[in-house]
């Protein structure tokens, strides 16, 4: 009888503090962040979408080996001599065309692993979060300033170099046995 | 209500139409409104802001969704009871929309005056109740036949301690006709019935805490009945997904959720007939003092609406505030607890009655 | 005719039919469900008589309670998630003969015996003189119905709570 | 007379508001009464051991946030562990307490969810939401310090990815003052409301032995009154500088093992991983959190078993290295997956509302079940 008393007090004792608590909050401003019209200050270190300053890339691939996901694509193309690729910001020279950089961010996993092995810090991460598209193909960013002309080009360049070098090198050993002719230089 | 609109327009058709009219719009604003206050209430219970895009302060949020449940493809499953399955939501609604016709809104806005009123309200929610188990068997679905099982248990369950608190009120008012009982509590708030009647006297004062204790109970099975929380374990989403209209949707969906907010109305007004006045104002009337005999029964009606609203935002406030029980607890609530303090109160009521 | 003929007529046929299904249906669910139908046919037909008391009773007590047991009994004895919950219709033309003779009895009681009609103003309600009755001329009957209800539910509750063997 | 029933299958998800993610329960339920319980594993199988014989050891880090996403730190802080006493390393002290004072958010954190997420199966939906306005103000901690949310990758082999941002202590401070006032409001509304006991207290009871035997961890351990906590009884890191309690189930409602108090000592655990932070965040000594960090991560030919206490339990990593740059095989006790071994066992006898209150008090992550 006792038990069975204090159980119907305790049922509606507590009830009635649950309800005080509830009925304060009613009146507390709301938390909500309004989220298209109002949007929070990002601090300055959010990953979000990456960026690469590609005037800075020098090729180099490190950020795609870094990359545990494997989104991060790059085609270089070594320049022939007479070629000016000019300096990056931190004064490094540039040795290669970066004909293709692409960063597929419906693979990327934002773990930011790729922006400190680079050495001219190119490749960083912005606080632009808002990239939805139709398209998953529409992901695949397209970082190289080259149009698809200009790379094919370099391309021709560099093998038609190689091809001088490979006969230059022929002509001056005269030895019939020919090395392998290295490959565009793709890493 | 038909003799009040036959006297003031003089046209049986005008008349006839708006008695039946009235009550139905009743419901439908009921529900829009409730359903959008539930989500306000919500969101400012929890810190959040609630629907806000539709209209000003999100008022139309809830007109959308009904056109949005309008447009809807009705998507049945391939093996359930199509007959059974398309009445269920009609007699669900036609349950709870039935009890409307004997809510005295004012003196003068009733639907049908019936001397057994009281007592139909408590009946035709037995048709609720036949429609909801009627939903879970015909989906062919396991979570939907489970909380359609639950559900009419705890309907039928909770009519007991309703029934055994409606009788103490009979037994002390002698009436079970809704506008008498609330005609009784006329003028000011110390006559209502949750402050021991309109008589003056010593049994007024031995009545108050047991009037307390029959409208706690009575409030706690009226939740019940109409499956909010904490007794809302027929559609426990948690547990069940939605209980008994899982295979629900589109405007099907619609009317069980038209026929809670429905539910929800009635009940509210029920218990504010019982022991809040019904449609009597706490402080007399502007009408009364102005002299304008007309201004009565529109006053009648806002006071009789805002405590229906006052108790359907408790009800959302304890939603909002507990978790639910479970199944055979639910059941021990009722059978062991709410069922012997009602049937003390009852006995207690009866004697100080006698007095 | 009248609205209230009308009437009649529309809560008369709403039982005959719906009792007819009742009776025929080979779904058992189908069955409980007919039934609703023919309680509530029966209770349009109580107003009718000015015994809404009894209407009400009648709604309250065989759809709130009845039917729901009823429901709840085929539901539960039976495979829940398979549909096909069937009873046979046998012994037609022994049902038909029994069901035929009781009729024409009840039919010749009905059209033979001189009905005493007294004519007089319809109750207001019937409630007062109901609760009057039931506690002054058929009080022993009220208690020994008291008394039989709950020893059904006393015998219910101990052969639920039976432990299993 | 023997009456014959059948029982029913019910099939709880793997699409279920409250199975936590995309776990399968096949209930065979007599009315509501469960008979048994099989739990269905692997819908979000990511082969995460597979994957990480195919990573670098630094790779593997963001992989292992993906585990168990709540606590994605506790897992970082494990994994590097590992590798760390693989290779020898001693991290600097600077790295030691900022790692601490971050597991201790997380498990703030990731209780702050374990426990709204078990209030809200049961059906109270306010203080989950209160909670998770609070976990919000610890994952914009995070969000400032490393730029992510969710998904740190922020302890790194022999350090840190960033230094904690100068707002940091202030932050952290502003948040230790603020959350124990919800901690108290949350007792108040749901702890002790009388339905929530009702719920779930006696319910799913968890004896101390046969925890200990099915190798439950964590709160669900010490739920039933086992003194068991890594921090303390294995130590590792810094965590025996501090001065903290371990609280354990005690019945105070029904029985030592219930729901209840499993639910129960993960609020006391918040209280504590406070007391840890307030006295951690005051001794953070000056220093370079990327000094130890090695160029190349090559490690010698071994195995290596390190343990920590995640908020879920005991969550341990296998490490085989062959001495290349690529682990040769990772495997992980995940607690999640061992403690949810014991749902059948707890849910017998229950009913089906049962199996979501006791499911929500082991609190399982189904990354971590399914990896």
């Amino acid at each position: 009888m006792k038990e069975y008393l204090k159980n119907t007090w305790l049922g509606i004792y507590t009830v009635l503090v649950g309800m005080k608590i509830t009925f304060k909050h009613l009146f507390t401003p709301a938390v909500t962040i309004q989220y298209p019209e109002v949007k929070l200050k990002l601090p300055e270190r959010e990953r979000n979408r990456l960026y690469v300053n590609i005037d800075d890339c020098i090729g180099c691939d490190q950020c795609s080996r870094a990359c545990p996901v494997s989104c991060i694509d790059i085609e270089t193309v070594k320049s022939i001599p007479g070629e000016d690729l000019g300096t990056t910001s931190n004064g490094k020279k540039k040795a290669f065309w970066v004909t293709n950089f692409t960063i597929d961010f419906a693979k990327c996993c934002y773990c930011q692993l790729c922006v400190f092995p680079c050495p001219t810090e190119c490749i960083y991460m912005t606080d632009v979060f808002e990239f939805s598209t139709y398209e998953r193909n529409d992901l695949v960013y397209q970082f190289s300033n080259l149009t698809k002309e200009e790379a094919e080009q370099k391309k021709i360049n560099f093998a038609n170099f190689q091809a001088e070098k490979e006969k230059q090198k022929a002509a001056a050993a005269t030895a019939p046995k020919t090395e392998n002719p290295s490959q565009p230089n793709t890493n | 209500m038909y003799q009040y609109f036959y006297e003031l327009t003089g046209s049986v058709i005008i008349s006839t139409l708006i008695t039946a009219v009235f009550p139905l719009v009743n419901v439908l604003l009921v529900a829009l409104l409730g359903v959008y206050l539930e989500r306000k209430v919500s969101a400012w219970m929890q810190d959040r802001v609630g629907p806000n895009r539709a209209g000003p302060f999100g008022l139309f949020q809830t007109v959308a969704d009904f056109i949005k449940m309008l447009q809807k493809e009705d998507a049945t499953a391939l093996d359930i009871d199509k007959k059974l399955y398309n009445i269920a939501p009609v007699l669900v609604f036609a349950g709870s929309f039935a009890v409307y016709a004997v809510i005295p809104f004012s003196s003068k806005l009733i639907g049908s005056e019936i001397e057994v009123g009281l007592f139909y309200a408590l009946a035709v929610s037995s048709f609720v109740v036949a429609g909801i188990l009627m939903a879970g068997w015909s989906s062919n679905n396991k979570y939907s036949l489970l909380g359609a099982m639950r559900s009419a248990a705890q309907i039928v369950s909770y009519e007991i301690p309703t029934a055994l608190v409606v009788l103490a009120m009979v037994m002390f008012l002698g009436t079970l006709s809704l506008s008498k009982i609330s005609e009784m509590q006329t003028a000011y708030f110390w006559n209502w019935n949750i402050l021991g009647g309109a008589e003056f006297g010593l049994v007024k004062f031995l009545l108050i805490p047991f009037m307390v204790v029959g409208f706690v109970i009575i409030f706690i099975s009226t939740l019940a009945e109409v499956n909010r929380t904490p007794f809302d374990i027929p559609e426990a989403e948690s547990e069940l997904v939605a209980g008994y209209f899982t295979e629900y949707c589109g405007m099907k969906w619609a009317m069980f959720m038209l026929s809670e907010y429905g539910n929800m109305f009635a009940v509210s007004a029920i218990v504010s007939i019982l022991f809040f006045g019904g449609y009597q104002s706490p402080f007399g009337y502007l009408g009364n003092t102005l002299g304008i005999e007309w201004l009565i029964p529109y006053e009648q009606a806002f006071w009789f609406i805002l405590k229906g609203w006052f108790f359907i935002f408790v009800q959302m406030w304890l939603r909002w505030t507990l978790p639910r029980l479970r199944v055979d607890q639910l059941m021990t609530v009722c059978w062991k607890y709410l069922i012997p303090y009602a049937f003390v109160n009852l006995i207690i009521i009866g004697i100080i009655t006698l007095l | 005719m009248n609205y209230y003929d009308i009437l009649f007529y529309l809560f008369a046929i709403i039982t005959l039919v719906s009792a007819g299904f009742v009776v025929t249906t080979r779904n058992v669910i189908y069955s409980a469900f007919f039934l609703l139908f023919t309680f509530f046919g029966v209770a349009g037909i109580y107003v009718l008589l000015a015994a809404d008391f009894i209407a009400v009773v009648q709604i309250m007590v065989y759809v709130g309670g009845i039917l729901i047991l009823l429901l709840f009994g085929v539901m539960l004895t039976n495979k829940i998630t398979n549909v096909d919950i069937r009873t046979g219709t046998g012994n037609l033309l022994p049902a038909s003969i029994a069901v035929g003779l009781l009729m024409g009895a009840l039919v010749s009681v009905m059209i033979y015996t001189g009905w005493k009609v007294q004519p007089g103003e319809v109750p207001d309600t019937s409630i007062k003189q109901l609760g009057a009755l039931l506690i002054t001329d058929y009080l022993l009957i009220f208690e020994l119905l008291g008394i039989l209800l709950l020893i059904a539910l006393i015998g219910a509750a101990s052969i639920a709570r039976r432990d299993k063997e | 007379m023997a009456l014959k029933t059948e029982t029913m299958i019910l099939n709880m998800g793997p699409q279920h508001p409250s199975t936590h993610g995309v776990l399968r329960l096949e209930l065979e339920i007599e009315g509501e009464l469960i008979v048994n319980v099989k739990p269905h594993l692997g819908y979000l199988h990511r082969c995460f051991e597979k994957h990480a014989e195919a990573m670098q050891y630094n790779q593997v880090v963001p992989y292992t946030d993906r585990m168990d996403y709540l606590a994605a730190m506790g897992n970082n802080f494990g994994y590097v562990l590992a590798i760390e006493k693989l290779l020898g390393i001693q991290v600097p002290e600077r790295v030691e307490y900022i790692r601490v004072i971050m597991a201790e958010l997380q498990r703030i954190a990731s209780h702050c969810v374990a426990i709204g997420t078990n209030g809200a199966d049961i059906g109270a939906l306010t203080p989950f939401l209160y909670l998770f306005r609070d976990r919000e103000y610890i994952l914009s901690i995070f969000e400032e310090t490393c730029g992510a949310r969710m998904l740190y990758n922020y302890m790194w082999i022999g350090g840190l990815s960033h230094d904690i941002h100068p707002n940091f202590v202030r932050r952290t401070k502003e948040f230790t003052s603020y959350f124990k006032n919800t901690i108290v409001e949350l007792d108040n509304l749901l702890s002790y409301n009388k339905i929530f006991v009702e719920r779930t207290a006696n319910i799913g009871i968890l004896p101390a032995d046969t925890a200990i035997n099915y190798g439950a961890t964590g709160p669900v351990l010490r739920g039933s009154g086992v003194k068991f906590d890594l921090r303390k009884d294995d130590t590792y890191s810094i965590y025996n500088r501090f001065d903290f309690d371990i609280p354990v189930g005690k019945g105070l409602q029904g029985t030592v093992g219930d729901s209840w108090d499993r639910y129960y000592v993960r609020v006391r655990e918040m209280e504590q991983s406070l007391r840890i932070i307030e006295q951690a965040i005051d001794q953070i000594p000056e220093g370079d959190v990327q000094s130890a960090i090695p160029k190349k991560i090559k490690p010698p030919k071994g195995t290596v078993y390190t343990r920590v206490e995640n908020p879920r339990g005991e969550l341990g990593y296998f490490i085989i290295s062959d001495g290349n740059t690529n682990p040769f095989r990772v495997k992980v006790r995940a607690p999640s997956f061992v403690n949810l071994e014991i749902l059948g066992e707890l849910c017998k006898g229950h009913l089906v509302a049962d199996v979501i209150a006791i499911l929500g008090s082991i609190d399982i992550v189904l990354g971590e079940v399914d990896r």
